[in-house]
């Protein structure tokens, strides 16, 4: 979706402010927040497809008002309301007041390390051969879904040159939506700045972006 | 136990809360009430990034591919495997690239459409990676976005900018620093910096560190 | 600039909310925010082009969050900062406290009629020839200005057709910067709904801009 | 003079204002003591649009062309002129156009960048013509916006968008509904919704007017 998450080429929002020596976390709410969020998704509910859409799905002024963490707060109340695991009553009791249809393999802190160590791989076997291989001129799609796509607006209808093939992956699309991994080959492909940004772009910049293979067609 | 809150740092009687401390409160009491989260999980996670998975890990990685060209060799055509052999594994950083500066293009980072980062090499991204300035401009105006970390680069090199829009993560391999001949692996970890290894910065001087 | 006001194709910000038997306003500082913007406007210190940059220029998370009489405000306040009439020592005193330089001709209540009906035309004499003409295919160009400019993102390096050709009229991209009025000849160009958001368009959608000469070029 | 504010209607003491009534009566109240405004003035350009300046005039202009197939050529050739011809003329609709409905081709006005509206005959715009939704959505998507004021048009009819980019205003003139063939012009006037001059909606039927 044309959302607000998509921020490649906009402006208005000010300088980069880097932060010296900078804390891991800024407030003791920020770590409850992230490690609610990991807990959450080890229920295995939802893909982390679907969590990205719910963060992008965010009123635009709720999510440029938002720090990062606060995004991510409030689309994990919006996807543990879509999955049953807490209802309306819950959050205005601020307390567990529904109860949960059954009972759920949580994550427990002896399986935390393992956990992280596991990561999510995306990579799937593909049954195909890539369409495209290094070297090849593509075109990206000049397309504007109303849901979930990793597409950047600004790299839309572009003519960029496939750098690597990187083998199947989930393929984000459909799997935000419940639509099946649908797993694609994804290339890394590069283009000139000007080709981006026209005649005003930086001297000898070049940006690639890894695109999934439906994304793409010959130039 | 819900409400067991006493080892947070900024625990205050509930009506003093800011509204996201309660937001978040909220959500944890509720959630734990369920039986669906264990709290010491959300420690462990905490204690995790806290103290093992942060840019020192990266700085390993750094270092042992200045010092070990058959590492860079492979860190270069396979980064997952190569990294693994470090001990670095998991989450945001199943599927891993490592790009290289030499003199002649600087690489830089970014996720513009979330905030996708190496998470098993680096930690947690910091804010400014996650910001709006950062992600909408770093892809349209680098050179600037540079100068804003104090690094200006050399008219002769070009900016090459990854935008991390899968799930490949990618570490940046800064140069080695000139007069680090005689420094060990440890030594020259020491000079990594995290922002380094996003495009952000150069690796520091000898001397410096 | 790719900023908040180029809204168009963007999403996520719900349904459109038509108001029955909508007042003309709906509170009393609206009307003196009304007022306040058109008899600063008179004061004829900056044009039409220098305050819809100075609206657009609001960070996103402000623009989004307010109404637009609030935006129409927060650029009021910032285009008389700008052109010395107040000072933040005013705006902090909520009175003025700092003396303007010069006398001002300002517009009074018996002129208000007589200003509302004059306008401020835009249209200015050419002395060259249009470089297009009705039926002319043509392409926007791939620009993302930093400045002001009236190409909308959605538009940009499309193919559409020159449908009519309007005389030449003030250039928004200078002008709103003091950088001269540059008149540039105008024309509207037309586009498929295909063209401007690919297969998914909706069926029978033609979509037009009025676009500056140094916008286009031949197809 | 700088604080007479007694015939604001919402007038309380300054400790009870909004924010935004604050901001606004700190700013006038500054450039009224400056003498850079008249308050006078205000309320004059208030009483014009909440009395002069408003869709009844364009609905004037739409009556006349459904009457006088000159005046309706005269509208298509030179809508700034035809429509200074009944009085309308300045500020917001200096460079007039009018764009005809037919039973092919519905036409719908909108301004994606800001909220560019042909003040001089239908007054100030409407808050969901200036809010994020109708802008975003109306050259996308007009159809579902459409269905959201309640008008669904046959697949057989192209909708055609036009963005108000430049310093043309664009007038929509509503295809006259049948069973008028009796009525004059100021009873067909009645007919003509704001909502159906920017393409929001269509002409009322007679006898629901």
């Amino acid at each position: 979706m044309n959302g607000p998450q998509d921020l490649g080429g906009q402006m208005g929002f000010g300088l980069v402010a880097p932060e010296v020596e900078e804390p891991v976390f800024h407030a003791a709410w920020e770590k409850r927040a992230l490690g609610l969020t990991l807990c959450a998704s080890a229920l295995g509910k939802w893909t982390i497809d679907e969590s990205r859409h719910a963060r992008e799905s965010l009123h635009p002024a709720d999510y440029y008002a938002s720090s990062y963490y606060e995004i991510w707060t409030k689309a994990l109340e919006a996807l543990l309301l879509r999955h049953g695991f807490i209802t309306a009553a819950d959050l205005a009791a601020q307390r567990a007041v529904d109860l949960v249809p059954g009972p759920s393999r949580i994550l427990t802190a002896d399986n935390v390390a393992a956990a992280l160590a596991r990561g999510g791989p995306c990579d799937r076997p593909m049954a195909t051969s890539p369409r495209f291989a290094a070297g090849d001129r593509v075109r990206t799609r000049r397309t504007h879904p109303t849901g979930h796509t990793r597409l950047p607006r600004y790299a839309r209808d572009c003519v960029g040159t496939i750098e690597a093939v990187h083998g199947g992956f989930v393929f984000p699309d459909t799997n935000a939506h419940g639509a099946g991994e649908a797993q694609e080959y994804v290339y890394t492909v590069v283009f000139t700045g000007e080709e981006l940004w026209g005649e005003a772009a930086n001297p000898g910049l070049t940006v690639s972006i890894d695109a999934w293979e439906s994304y793409l067609v010959p130039a | 136990m819900a409400h067991d809150h006493h080892d947070h740092d900024d625990d205050h009687p509930d009506n003093e809360l800011d509204p996201v401390t309660a937001r978040v409160r909220a959500l944890e009491t509720i959630l734990v009430g369920k039986g669906l989260v264990d709290p010491a999980a959300i420690d462990a996670i905490v204690e995790a990034y806290e103290t093992k998975i942060g840019p020192r890990n990266g700085a390993h990685v750094v270092a042992t591919a200045w010092t070990d060209p058959g590492f860079a060799a492979w860190l270069k055509t396979d980064a997952t495997a190569a990294i693994a052999s470090l001990g670095y594994t998991g989450r945001q950083g199943e599927h891993m690239r490592a790009v290289f500066n030499t003199e002649g293009e600087h690489n830089l980072v970014v996720c513009t459409l979330c905030s996708c980062y190496p998470w098993s090499v680096l930690g947690l991204p910091p804010v400014w990676y996650k910001s709006p300035p950062y992600r909408s401009r770093a892809v349209i105006d680098p050179r600037s976005v540079l100068a804003e970390f104090g690094l200006g680069l050399p008219a002769y090199t070009s900016i090459r900018v990854w935008d991390s829009t899968a799930e490949l993560r990618y570490l940046v391999i800064p140069q080695r620093p000139a007069g680090t001949e005689d420094l060990d692996a440890e030594a020259l970890a020491a000079l990594v910096t995290r922002d380094s290894m996003i495009g952000a910065g150069l690796a520091r001087a000898p001397g410096k560190a």
